[in-house]
């Protein structure tokens, strides 16, 4: 058996807050280096990961499969493919660069690595799990670090933020469950393994796929979030500290789109293609919609919070569009979303540990008092608003073009988002940087090293995926073509 | 030589890059880094012509997106269009980059502006270069980021941060179409190329309307009726931008994407009917606005969109090789005309030309130059304004649509009246305020008499005195050529007769005038001037059709999300909690209710019963009892 | 000889009331004394099958006997407990014990 | 078999006895109580040691009355592991050490030996005579703070209660007698297979006995005393009385129903369906407003046993596997979760969630380990509460009972609002000033194992299924 990379990665961060528990609390710099060492040895594997992965082929790579719980079928069965190979670099990237950001954690340190890890192990899991219950258990153990993440070391109303978020994803998450056993005994044999039900899967009847279809789809639409399971992410971005909206925004989020991926599609296709009309309409719903109130918002963080329910909604239409071309869009855009609004969580919380508020309006001209600062924050804006030559634009131009032929009305409707958030995006950088200099702000400093450093890596992503997004794209494409072809979908 | 002709953006890039990221130790040398960058793809560009020249063209360079089935292969167009406007960027944009120097040197972030410049240009020249759609929307957004940045160069202004918002969003409409557009063409081709265009049949209604979505970007990109309220505004940037971005290149990118698309119009006439009556629209109605303005540089802007919408109908009604000479010789006058405004403004320290006059024998330079950018737009021959409005009337005369020429006539009348306008009142007569006009640093002077000089002679090209090269060089089909090299007098007399006239009553009204305009004239026209003045109320029009709507919706989304969404799920958790306190409530309430009523039940068994008080311990077995009295009744009941 | 269904019918009558008298005897003795009408009850059945039946075994007649000891043994842990109420709350009304509810 | 062979079977039983009574002397004759709980521990290790291996073939004792198989072992040693810990968790609580800790000791070994007298019994009669053994005794214990009003309140009721339903049932059982003519479980199974009886009469009778186990179970509408005994009983008591009786009723019910009366059974499902979401969502749904977090657990064992109940509605033998699964893990924390109550009740002196504010600050230990068993009741994984609930929604949907494993699933989310309130108070807010005592060690250490336990039983749980599962196999021919 070869080295057990997968493994490595997804337990590295789990080791590292094993570590934690067992180091005094007082010595507050050893804690902070054990958990930096271990998002950064998980990072290190998984660009490994990247560099041994074979993206021509469409098969799961890096398979781990050993017996688990043999009596129910359950196996501890790791893999990565082109779909999850860029959403695990994605964790570990975004664990690793929300563990320096975590600097300005100032209390109890000791429990928020300890949980921090355990939560980026969670996140591993979930992306690397092909065991339906192995997967179910990472996409909950996600949640109670969560839950004290936002809860202890959030802002003002954290304690709503926080148990609003737990019961949202639990409630969404139990009817998953019930999707993971109906789907269990309506194979044969017997399986929780998602390889072996993709093959299956499409046996069942139309009825029996859109009852399981709409338990998972529970589950994971809330994660998404899609309209109107959405009205926790706000409130849990607003109040979570800056790099856990990071990792909400950049990861937790993807959790739900991933599980499209993984699971309802290529397990339940019929029921796949009966539901992607709504599908469709959800994920115009969500562009239009976030947008919108987006553009309403006097906070800052939670401007960018709808603004993620925004960019999601094109991942929902990418997957309508039953084309390659839609779900490579769809997929990259998650992996986009999650570089470019991490960005922008992390440029949040630069401006909000120096003014100490995040009402847009009290801003105004700091483009003159912190140049830098300014550029970052153009930039990531850009990106997010979909600026062709940066990230955000390939993966929303792809999305769009791919539904392009199965829904066009709700495609030029959806890209009328394209518009209204640019129109935020720029009201919002004129708010904040631009016009008169604001006297209550003439002492801010600009960004720091550490922040830029943080700020950088995704900088340089953000940029070579915009100029040349084949960089990206050719660790999906195999993966994505195979699923189309299993779909039945249109191979474009 | 072409093989080189994908390096011509990267240099400015890098000069882009190293700006930026070290503008501010460089500090006045950015300046040379971007110009020489400038200079380098402006010697490539030359080479490559030379290349073009000799007959080697387009060529393809890697992979750059795959969608399953098929690769997008991105390449470099290198075809006359192409290289000629690659030439004009290239080389205004190097004059304007020197004219900066002198026009920015007291600015705090003066290399950010040359870096941002340098972006422009590298954007710029992409968009050219670029052989399909998909770079070419890159590219296309590219300019639009940079002209957003660049009008918002003074971001401590709110006006000028306002106006690039406005710029950056109201483009963004008009490319939400283009983008449209390429999917409907993708869809139906499967291809993305420029190259395939011309193979396109069938399907007349779709690719009409693919055509007319691809004509939307360009709509908003040239500032065309009903997008051209950006450009105006646009002007509180810096005036070399105003004159590089706003007058010379980017706003032309959109007459350039219709010329460069000009096989899909041109098989598809609906379209390009279209096209020429959205430009006979907006020439005049911006030339007229023109006329009332009194902001130097807006009246400039004004004058630029009544323009391009020219270049318009000059495309509408087939004449591409005249449409694309009147772009190559507009983007020389109006670069020179905004630098001539550049320079007044630099040195006067205001935009109002009411406030300005008489200071022509102060800066001589700027002057003369300005006369002569004005004749050349006037269409007064033989500046080259002349020769390529003629070509265009000529195509509109030959094309057939009268009320077309009659629009085009008008807007060279009111054209040759407000540029004689400004400089009656600009350089002439007496200073209506306190003025000390100064002529500009040599860095300036430099290259307004260079753009002078093109502006008088670049006409030649495209002349019958020069055998029509221009027409021979850049055509579209091959009987354009033969049409266009017969010079047609009687568009030529009328031509001229128009220019003249307007310049004599810009004369009468402005020179002959004691007042600047005299009150009895306004008077009579209230209702016309005040139309006119107000730009046609376009600006309100949309503030109240869109802008207030889209805010309204989104307040109330925003509330709507707020109190509905979230009101109902907190609903339903306050009804869990409402529950939970409603059982306990049950549980002490009508628990002891039912057993109170059961107890009168079993007490009309016996009398002695009824003051029966029940206690908690026996309100729980009675629960219970009944309980199971109604499992046994089920059981029963239901076998 | 007295039929089964007399016995079974008086056995019913007697659960019944002590059920009854569970149900709505105040005084917490009158509530053990109705469990004791409850379990003789069950008694008279054990006692009645048994004896009905074709080749009697005995164990109805034996369990009875359990029961009655155990009836005796619950019935003092009962008054015990009852007792233990009345040192604290001075009162064994069923109806005045309610400090924990809700 | 003779009367030796025998004897080995119930040495376990005959150990805690000798045991039992020599506590009561001893707590006459000596003056330090200390030793007493060590004796009691010594007698749960020992009779644990002397458990009858796992055996192929069951064993009858006694006429039949008692049957010794794989599936009594595992209650067994599910008892003597309550027992255990519960003497442990009296050991290190402060409040219980007076001058009758022998006698408390004393009964709880008595309950002991009557649970695992109940969970071997074959006959219905030993059933009765065992389950009243196992009441008797919890009924003092219940009582045990005599000079405490709500203790004895708690017991009055608590009997008051019990005295009824084993009425209810001891009736039943009479009925059951008459038509059958036998106690004998087997016998009646075997009259059940060869000639139908009416189906009506014997279901109703069943129902009878149904609700004397409900009332163990505390199911609805049969859960009443619950909150109450567990609020005034001594924690330890509260502890024992949540898990303890709850696993002796559900081994009666699965021995009674699943085992012998199948054929009736099927008849009773939808009724106890209902009972199930019924005793799941009003465990659930009061137990959100309750303040007291021994009366907030009451309700939460009360839910609890509606999930449990689930795998038991399914009747298969995936669903049975599922409550026993369910069953052991509720043992561990529900167990786990008392004893840290009690842990911090010695130095908070109180048991309202509201005084639990900033214990993660105070009490870093208890706090995790309370959370952890909280999270496991929830259902979170990767604890074992989760997969508890996993094997009984797997039962249910794969018999397709898709409704039950809804409801199953909705109350899992209301559930945990209430078991994160308190989390929140713990972790969340910010702590009042009180000293905290030292926790006496052998409880904590006790706990940290069950915790582990607890996480061992939800990441792998392999083992135990397999141990589970050889425990039904026998049991389900």
């Amino acid at each position: 058996m070869s080295f057990p990379i997968l493994t490595c990665i997804v337990f590295a961060p789990l080791a590292g807050s094993m570590l934690i528990l067992f180091t005094p609390k007082k010595n507050v710099n050893l804690i902070k280096v054990i958990a930096t060492l271990a998002t950064a040895a998980a990072l290190c594997l998984s660009v490994l990961l990247l560099i041994k992965f074979n993206y021509s082929s469409p098969a799961m790579q890096f398979e781990e499969k050993a017996a688990w719980i043999p009596s129910i079928n359950a196996w501890y069965h790791l893999g990565a493919d082109g779909i999850s190979v860029g959403l695990i670099f994605l964790t570990t990237l975004l664990s690793f660069l929300a563990c320096i950001g975590s600097s300005g954690i100032k209390i109890r340190q000791k429990e928020y690595f300890f949980l921090y890890l355990l939560l980026s192990t969670g996140m591993l899991g979930t992306f690397t799990g092909l065991d339906m219950v192995l997967f179910y258990m990472f996409w909950e153990i996600v949640l109670v670090p969560m839950y004290f993440l936002i809860g202890i070391w959030g802002g003002q109303r954290k304690e709503y933020a926080a148990i609003k978020f737990f019961i949202y994803t639990l409630a969404g998450s139990v009817f998953m469950l019930l999707g993971i056993l109906a789907l269990y005994f309506t194979s044969t044999p017997h399986t929780f393994d998602i390889l072996e039900l993709t093959k299956t899967g499409g046996a069942l009847t139309l009825s029996v796929q859109i009852l399981i279809f709409i338990a998972f789809y529970l589950g994971f639409a809330v994660k998404v979030p899609v309209f109107p399971f959405h009205t926790w992410l706000p409130d849990a971005h607003v109040e979570a500290p800056t790099p856990i909206s990071v990792l909400l925004a950049g990861v937790l989020l993807k959790m739900g789109g991933y599980g499209f991926f993984r699971i309802s599609f290529p397990i339940l296709k019929d029921a796949a293609h009966y539901f992607i009309l709504p599908f469709a309409i959800l994920g115009m719903i969500n562009i239009i919609y976030g947008a919108l109130v987006a553009m309403a918002q006097t906070d800052f963080k939670k401007m960018v919070a709808y603004s993620s329910v925004s960019h999601m909604g094109f991942v929902m239409l990418g997957l309508a569009s039953m084309t390659a071309t839609g779900f490579n869009g769809a997929l990259l855009e998650m992996f986009n979303h999650g570089i470019i609004t991490a960005g922008m969580f992390f440029l949040v919380g630069v401006l909000y540990d120096r003014a100490h508020t995040r009402e847009l309006d009290k801003f105004g001209g700091l483009g003159v008092k912190m140049p830098v600062y300014a550029g970052m924050l153009s930039v990531f804006a850009l990106a997010s608003l979909g600026l062709p030559g940066l990230s955000g634009f390939i993966s929303e131009f792809m999305s769009l073009l791919g539904t392009y032929p199965t829904f066009k009305l709700i495609t030029i409707i959806s890209s009328l988002g394209l518009i209204i958030t640019a129109g935020y995006f720029l009201y919002m950088l004129q708010r904040i940087l631009l016009g008169p200099v604001n006297e209550k702000w003439s002492a801010i400093s600009d960004i720091n090293k550490r922040e830029l450093l943080t700020l950088i890596p995704l900088l340089i992503i953000v940029v070579i995926i915009g100029i040349y997004p084949l960089s990206a794209l050719k660790y999906q494409i195999a993966a994505i073509s195979a699923l189309v072809q299993n779909l039945g979908g249109i191979a474009f | 030589m072409v093989k080189f002709a994908h390096l011509i953006p990267i240099f400015p890039f890098l000069a882009f890059a190293i700006l930026i990221l070290f503008g501010r130790k460089l500090k006045r040398s950015s300046a040379i880094i971007s110009i020489a960058a400038s200079l380098i793809s402006l010697l490539i560009v030359i080479l490559t012509f030379h290349g073009l020249l000799k007959g080697q063209g387009s060529y393809k360079l890697f992979d750059w997106l795959v969608f399953n089935g098929i690769t997008l292969r991105v390449g470099v167009i290198v075809d006359p269009l192409t290289c000629t406007m690659l030439l004009v960027v290239a080389t205004i944009g190097s004059l304007i980059q020197v004219y900066s120097i002198g026009y920015m040197s007291d600015d705090p972030r003066f290399s950010r502006f040359f870096a941002y410049m340098s972006l422009f240009m590298a954007s710029m020249l992409g968009l050219l270069l670029a052989d399909n759609f998909v770079t070419l929307y890159m590219f296309w957004e590219g300019v639009g980021l940079c002209s957003y940045l660049l009008i918002s160069f003074w971001f401590e202004k709110a006006s000028a941060a306002k106006a690039g918002m406005k710029a950056f969003i109201t483009t963004r409409i008009g490319d939400a179409g283009l983008l449209l557009g390429i999917f409907l063409l993708f869809f139906s081709t499967h291809d993305l190329s420029f190259s395939g265009l011309s193979a396109i049949t069938g399907h007349p209604a779709l690719y009409t309307t693919a055509a007319l979505l691809i004509f939307c970007g360009a709509i908003g990109k040239s500032a065309q009726f009903p997008l051209h309220v950006w450009l105006p505004d646009a002007m509180e940037g810096p005036t070399p931008v105003s004159a590089l971005i706003h007058a010379a290149t980017m706003v032309a990118a959109g007459v350039y994407l219709v010329a460069r698309c000009f096989a899909l119009f041109f098989t598809h006439q609906p379209a390009l009917v279209c096209v020429a009556y959205i430009g006979a629209i907006t020439a005049i109605m911006a030339a007229s606005i023109a006329t009332v303005n009194n902001d130097i540089k807006r009246v400039l802007a004004y004058s630029t969109i009544s323009q391009l919408g020219l270049m318009m109908i000059g495309l509408g009604v087939g004449g591409y090789s005249a449409s694309t000479f009147h772009l190559v010789t507009h983007a020389f006058f109006k670069a020179l005309l905004f630098l001539c405004a550049g320079s007044i403004i630099h040195s006067v320290h205001t935009q109002e030309i009411n406030k300005m006059g008489g200071i022509f024998h102060k800066m001589k330079i700027t002057g003369t130059a300005f006369i002569i950018a004005s004749l050349a737009i006037s269409g007064v021959p033989p500046f080259s304004g002349f020769w390529s409005k003629d070509e265009i009337m000529t195509e509109i005369l030959r094309s057939g649509h009268p009320m077309i020429f009659i629009a085009a006539t008008i807007t060279n009348l009111l054209t040759a009246f407000y540029m004689f306008r400004l400089i009656f009142l600009v350089l002439f007569g007496k200073p209506r305020s306190e003025l000390h006009p100064h002529e500009s640093p040599k860095t300036m002077a430099i290259p307004l008499i260079i753009l002078s000089i093109f502006a008088i002679f670049m006409g030649l090209p495209g002349s019958p005195l020069m055998n029509n090269v221009f027409q021979r060089f850049i055509y579209f089909g091959a009987e354009h050529t033969a049409l266009s090299s017969n010079p047609d007098h009687f568009v030529m007399g009328i031509s001229v007769i128009v220019a003249f006239l307007g310049i004599g009553i810009a004369y009468a009204l402005y020179m002959l005038n004691k007042e600047i305009l005299s009150k009895s004239i306004r008077n009579r026209f209230t209702g016309l001037y005040d139309l006119v003045y107000n730009k046609y109320y376009v600006d309100e029009l949309y503030e109240f059709l869109f802008i207030r709507p889209c805010a309204r919706l989104s307040k109330a989304f925003s509330g709507f999300d707020l109190k509905v969404i979230d009101g109902a799920v907190n609903a339903s958790a306050s009804m869990v909690v409402f529950l939970s306190k409603a059982k306990a409530w049950i549980d002490s309430n009508i628990v002891d209710g039912t057993v109170n009523m059961i107890a009168r039940a079993v007490g009309m068994l016996s009398g002695e019963l009824r003051k029966m008080q029940t206690g908690y311990i026996q309100s729980y077995l009675l629960t219970a009892f009944m309980g199971l009295i109604l499992i046994l009744l089920l059981k029963i009941i239901g076998g | 000889m007295i039929p089964q269904n007399h016995f079974l019918i008086l056995s019913a009558i007697l659960f019944a009331i002590g059920i009854f008298g569970v149900l709505t005897r105040k005084n917490a003795i009158g509530i053990l004394m109705s469990i004791e009408l409850i379990l003789n009850a069950a008694n008279i059945n054990l006692i009645t099958f048994n004896k009905f039946q074709k080749t009697p075994d005995g164990l109805g007649q034996i369990f009875a006997l359990f029961v009655i000891a155990i009836a005796a043994v619950s019935a003092v842990i009962g008054l015990a407990l009852v007792i233990s109420i009345y040192r604290n709350a001075k009162t064994i009304l069923v109806t005045k014990i309610n400090l924990m509810k809700w | 078999m003779s009367f030796i062979e025998t004897f080995q079977f119930i040495l376990p039983e005959v150990i805690l006895l000798v045991f039992a009574l020599a506590i009561l002397v001893c707590s006459l004759l000596m003056r330090s109580k200390g030793l007493l709980g060590a004796l009691a521990l010594t007698a749960v290790v020992l009779a644990s040691l002397f458990l009858p291996r796992v055996n192929t073939t069951h064993a009858s004792l006694f006429f039949n009355m008692l049957t010794d198989d794989a599936f009594s072992t595992f209650f067994k040693v599910i008892c003597l592991f309550i027992t255990g810990v519960i003497i442990l968790i009296s050991m290190g609580y402060k409040t219980l050490q007076s001058g009758h800790i022998g006698e408390y000791y004393f009964l709880l070994l008595s309950a002991t030996i009557a649970m695992l007298l109940a969970v071997s019994s074959n006959n219905l009669i030993m059933i009765y005579i065992s389950l009243e053994m196992l009441s008797l005794a919890s009924y003092i214990l219940v009582g045990f703070f005599k000079h405490d009003d709500l203790s004895s309140e708690g017991a009055l009721k608590y009997f008051i209660f019990g005295a009824l339903s084993t009425g209810i049932m001891l009736y039943g059982i009479s009925l059951i007698y008459g038509v059958f003519g036998t106690m004998d479980l087997s016998a009646i199974a075997n009259t059940l297979k060869t000639a139908p009886t009416n189906a009506l009469i014997s279901s109703v009778l069943l129902l009878f006995i149904l609700a004397g186990l409900s009332f163990k179970c505390a199911l609805v509408p049969f859960h009443m005393w619950a909150p109450d005994a567990y609020q005034g009983a001594p924690t330890s008591i509260s502890a024992f009385i949540s898990v303890g009786p709850k696993a002796v009723g559900f081994a009666v019910l699965l021995r009674i129903f699943t085992r012998n009366f199948l054929p009736l059974y099927a008849d009773c499902v939808t009724i106890i369906m209902l009972v199930s979401v019924f005793t799941m969502t009003i465990g659930n749904i009061i137990a959100i407003s309750q303040t007291n977090i021994k009366r907030m657990l009451a309700y939460s064992s009360i839910a609890q046993a509606g999930y449990i109940l689930i795998g038991f509605v399914v009747g298969t033998a995936s669903g049975t596997e599922g409550a026993l699964y369910y069953i052991f893990a509720y043992t561990l924390m529900n167990l786990g979760a008392f004893g840290c109550i009690v842990l911090i009740s010695n130095s908070i002196r109180s048991d309202n969630i509201e005084d639990y504010a900033g214990l993660s600050k105070k009490d870093p230990v208890s706090a995790f380990m309370l959370a952890v068993f909280l999270l496991s009741l929830a259902g979170i994984p990767p604890l074992a509460g989760f997969f508890g609930k996993f094997m009984v929604f797997a039962a249910a949907i794969g018999s397709k009972f898709i409704f039950l494993a809804v409801a199953g699933a909705l109350n899992s989310v209301i559930a945990v609002y209430y078991y994160v309130k308190v989390i929140k108070y713990m972790y969340l807010d910010e702590p009042k000033a009180t000293e905290m005592k030292k926790n006496p060690a052998p409880l904590q250490i006790a706990l940290i194992i069950i915790m582990i336990g607890v996480l061992i039983a939800g990441i792998y749980p392999s083992p135990f299924l397999n141990w589970i599962r050889l425990s039904q196999v026998f049991f389900l021919q």
